[in-house]
């Protein structure tokens, strides 16, 4: 494992790791999210006491819940590693998760809204600790996104958004534990949780191979974004040299 | 006079906004969290909520031309720039009043384009949209002009934060009234002429105010 | 440009009074005395920026401001800042030109918050290239210039006073100009 | 390690924060314009208004926490004083955290002080003054705190006032939430004891976030 | 006080490399350079107020910093800055010596922001004689001061330096002193 990580510090082995293992990646991630969106929508029975046909919005909204969780975990390791280590391929890997995280949440955001329509009649709550946690992750993303964008240098803006995502993690077992610590209307944990999934195996696997396809495929995105942003960085220092500077 | 001058304070001032803060995202960020906050301080019952929503998006707008000008001039002092712009010919009201614009036009127009979609997450009746847009975009108008009478005439002092503020919310008050029933009672209610009468007024009385300020604060 | 009887008030402190200052086609005077003395006081009367206490100031034609704040806004970059004080005056000088003149081609796109001092001062000074003015006001204009900028500084003034301007510096320090008059405060 | 540079820095604070702006008028003032202000944007119905006065004090308190510290950090960085206390052997992280400190002091205790004031304003029920103060008070600090985080994160930014505002908004939620139930449910309730952890993790995690933002802040 | 392999990039550009640094008892170095050499920058990593890129400093006891910002808070009047940092240091200098040897008597209670370019220098330049600190860093420290407030500085420095003291001072034109060493970057 360490060795691994000292060989992928390298940017120019990481282009070369990430070339193959980018298309990879898509294409796994695809065919396992239409498996499972295909037994989603056709072959589960549908269970009325989650609100009918609707809950079929479980295989889009549950790994979309788990990912922005785990998107924030990784945005605030990396600024971490970069943080203590400097390795400048942590710090391209935060500024590419921010955006699909942020994108991920609102997409948390939107199906459990959907969701919430049909099973508790209201698109929104504003007192909901659930919702509200995670809102608060997708101002922190934008937050995130925002400090990056306004400051001058690349390693100032490294840096202050290092901090701030450090501090923000602490609203992960914050939106995990939300349904615990306060009432909420949004249910209890069911898969991940200490007695193990209480979730039926109909349910269970297509819900964990979703999973699986969706995490291949945001993994995919972020790595593209990290390629791109080594591309235009290398792009800048031969502009440079051309241009005679340094 | 010539244009140029007026037009290049514009475009100055745009990049400044522009720049400062990762363009739109930010006010849009802003306005989305500010309405997100209120809730929470205010209780938030489904009815109570559909009542307050447009107020919290006052409240947020209120917030915004106040963080927002307090810093532009506050710089022009130190940085210089305002004793070139106190030297040039163009009245250095009407810069004054191109540069609030300028900000207002980042910094508070965003919320007149995102009202819709504000107004379906607080369940507010769609026919009331359209009014609501023209309230938001006139009182905010309105705020940042009596936003910018504040902030220049704070721009030397040490602690202007809370000046501002204080000196600004008596002044936001008549708009605050009027833009609050426009949104309520539409266009056919003399509330909107109010405002709108409110608003020509800060367009009348601020730019000055604003120059006298500022030339003040160079002196 | 002239002051009639001109005074400043600081405080509780009476800066000059009754002073009367003549600037003629040409003359570059040398504003000199001991620190607070009011020599930038008197810069801002002349330049319109401040209210004389007493007196008045006469001008004829417009001028160019230099002074210890540069006027530079934290986000242009030299380039741009030169650009739009350029169209705001509607010079057509050639900006690339007076970027090569100042030695500022290289950090002619980064921000002014990240320049050293000194080539945020020849951003300053680039402004004096832009449109031709015949009266300058600089306030210790050859500060933080190094040799190589003293000595441009120094012949571009005396250029302008050779066609007819007229400067007026705060000087301190000896600078490779030489006054035709020395004013004392 | 020697305690005259953290004296001295709450000296210095609590000058600058006093010097600039009129002392405690200023946020006495402030708090009751914004007091005024809110029912208008929300409606005043008696029973509305005791329902949301509380609301519209952590409101006030909220900006009152961004618009001062917006400046101070700035401040430092701009003047150079700044330099002068990253090189101290003391830690920047005490020197902001005392900062901080002292700025509350100034602008955010005066409203602990008012609220038995603004209950009888607001007809709150008596029984509730003890522990809306203490809620006042370990909710303002806390938003002082996480306020001084986003301020040092953007004190290098030009257009900061609402890149403050945003990232200081979501880290402010969890202490609305807690405050605000405690002024509704007193001390008996979990909620409190939630509103002090959440102080005590913030001042915790505030001074060392502060003192490396403002370490960035000027290298 | 030394720095092993100093380096420094700033964009795309590399201000210097490998550069080494000593400064040694009793030494007055000068800091030379064009505007933009990455004089400022050199300093402030030797006071450690910016992370070197490469290489690393070795800082043996304490210095003072006197850069372009001054230091100052608006509200502060100079007799009360300099009662702060004296404080701050546990210092017991009289502060009213101090004013007296910096010409600040007059001024000594009026805030800073309404100061002269010169007083303001002068009051920052009063932290050296408050502690005695073997290294002094400074940044174009004649900026703004009079010619005999420089002749002052320059004496004071001499004395430092003769007293087993080290000065690094970023330098451009002629200046009262005269240094041990050059050091061009
Ligand atoms: C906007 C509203 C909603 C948000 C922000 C939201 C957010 C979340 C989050 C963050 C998780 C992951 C929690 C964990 O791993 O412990 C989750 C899981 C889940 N949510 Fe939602 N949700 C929302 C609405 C709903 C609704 C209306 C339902 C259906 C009644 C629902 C059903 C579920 C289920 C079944 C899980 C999986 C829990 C497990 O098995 O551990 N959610 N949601
Ligand atoms: N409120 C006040 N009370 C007393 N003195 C004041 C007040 N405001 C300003 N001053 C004094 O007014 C003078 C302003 O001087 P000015 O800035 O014009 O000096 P200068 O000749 O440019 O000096 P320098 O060479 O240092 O730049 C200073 O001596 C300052 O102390
Ligand atoms: N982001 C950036 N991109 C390119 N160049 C940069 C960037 N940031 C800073 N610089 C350059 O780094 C240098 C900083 O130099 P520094 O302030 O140390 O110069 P100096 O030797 O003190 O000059 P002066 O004599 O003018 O004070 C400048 O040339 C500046 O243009
Ligand atoms: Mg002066
Ligand atoms: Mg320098």
């Amino acid at each position: 494992m360490g060795h691994m990580w000292s060989v992928l510090a390298n940017p120019h082995r990481f282009l070369g790791f990430s070339r193959y293992a980018v298309p990879s990646a898509y294409s796994l991630g695809l065919i396992l999210f239409a498996w499972s969106l295909y037994q989603a929508l056709w072959r589960v029975p549908p269970d009325e006491f989650q609100g009918g046909d609707i809950m079929r919005g479980m295989f889009v909204h549950v790994p979309s819940a788990w990912l922005c969780m785990g998107l924030y975990l990784g945005l605030a390791v990396a600024s971490f590693v970069w943080f203590i280590w400097r390795h400048e391929l942590a710090d391209v890997a935060a500024r590419a998760i921010a955006p699909v995280g942020a994108a991920y949440t609102a997409l948390c955001l939107a199906t459990g809204s959907v969701w919430g329509k049909a099973t508790w009649g209201t698109w929104w709550l504003w007192d909901d600790p659930r919702i509200m946690s995670v809102l608060v992750l997708f101002f922190l993303f934008l937050g995130y996104m925002a400090l990056r964008a306004a400051l001058e240098t690349r390693q100032s803006a490294a840096r202050a958004g290092a901090i701030l995502a450090m501090i923000g993690a602490v609203n992960v077992p914050l939106i995990k534990f939300s349904v615990d610590i306060w009432a909420s209307l949004h249910q209890g944990p069911s898969v991940i949780r200490a007695e193990g999934p209480a979730l039926a195996a109909v349910y269970l696997h297509p819900l964990l191979i979703g999973f699986l396809g969706q995490g291949l495929l945001v993994s995919a995105m972020v790595l593209t974004l990290m390629r791109a942003e080594i591309f235009s960085q290398q792009a800048d220092r031969l502009m440079a040299r051309r241009l005679g500077g340094g | 006079m010539r244009a140029a001058p007026i037009r290049r304070s514009f475009v100055q001032a745009v990049m400044e906004a522009w720049s400062g803060g990762a363009g739109l995202l930010l006010p849009v960020g802003f306005f989305s969290g500010t309405a997100m906050l209120v809730p929470f301080a205010l209780g938030s019952a489904p009815d109570v909520l559909s009542d307050i929503g447009p107020g919290m998006l006052w409240l947020a707008l209120a917030l915004a031309s106040l963080v927002t000008l307090e810093r532009v001039f506050q710089a022009d002092l130190h940085d210089g720039a305002l004793d070139l712009w106190v030297q040039e010919p163009a009245a250095i009201s009407l810069v004054a009043l191109t540069k609030t614009l300028a900000h207002w036009s980042v910094s508070g127009l965003p919320l007149v384009l995102l009202t819709p979609l504000y107004g379906l997450m607080f369940q507010v009746p769609p026919e009331t949209t359209l009014p609501a847009m023209a309230a938001f975009g006139l009182g905010g108008l309105t705020f940042f002009l009596w936003g910018g009478v504040a902030a220049a005439l704070s721009a030397s002092v040490a602690r202007g934060g809370l000046l501002i503020a204080l000196l600004a919310l008596p002044l936001y008050l008549p708009t605050l009234i009027f833009g609050g029933l426009t949104v309520k009672t539409g266009f056919e209610d003399s509330a909107f002429l109010f405002l709108l009468a409110s608003t020509l007024f800060a367009l009348g009385v601020a730019p000055p105010a604003m120059g006298a300020a500022l030339r003040l604060a160079a002196d | 440009m002239q002051g009639h009887g001109l005074g400043a008030v600081r405080g509780e402190r009476i800066l000059f009074s009754g002073l009367n200052f003549t600037l003629g086609a040409g003359e570059l005077v040398a504003l000199r005395g001991v620190n607070g003395a009011g020599k930038t006081t008197l810069l801002r009367q002349l330049a319109g920026l401040s209210q004389p206490q007493a007196g008045r100031v006469d001008r004829a034609g417009r001028h160019h401001w230099i002074s210890h704040n540069n006027g530079l806004k934290a986000h242009e970059t030299p380039r741009r800042h030169l650009m739009h004080w350029a169209r705001v005056w509607g010079s057509s000088a050639g900006i690339d030109e007076v970027l090569t003149m100042l030695r500022l081609k290289r950090p002619a796109d980064v921000p002014c918050s990240l320049l050293s001092a000194g080539q945020k001062r020849r951003t300053a000074l680039g402004r004096l290239l832009l449109e031709v003015r015949p009266v300058w006001l600089l306030d210790e204009p050859f500060n933080a210039l190094d040799a190589e900028g003293q000595a441009w500084l120094g012949t571009l003034m005396t250029d302008h006073c050779a066609r007819g301007g007229a400067i007026v510096a705060a000087l301190h320090a000896a600078a490779p100009i030489t006054p035709v008059r020395e004013f004392t405060l």
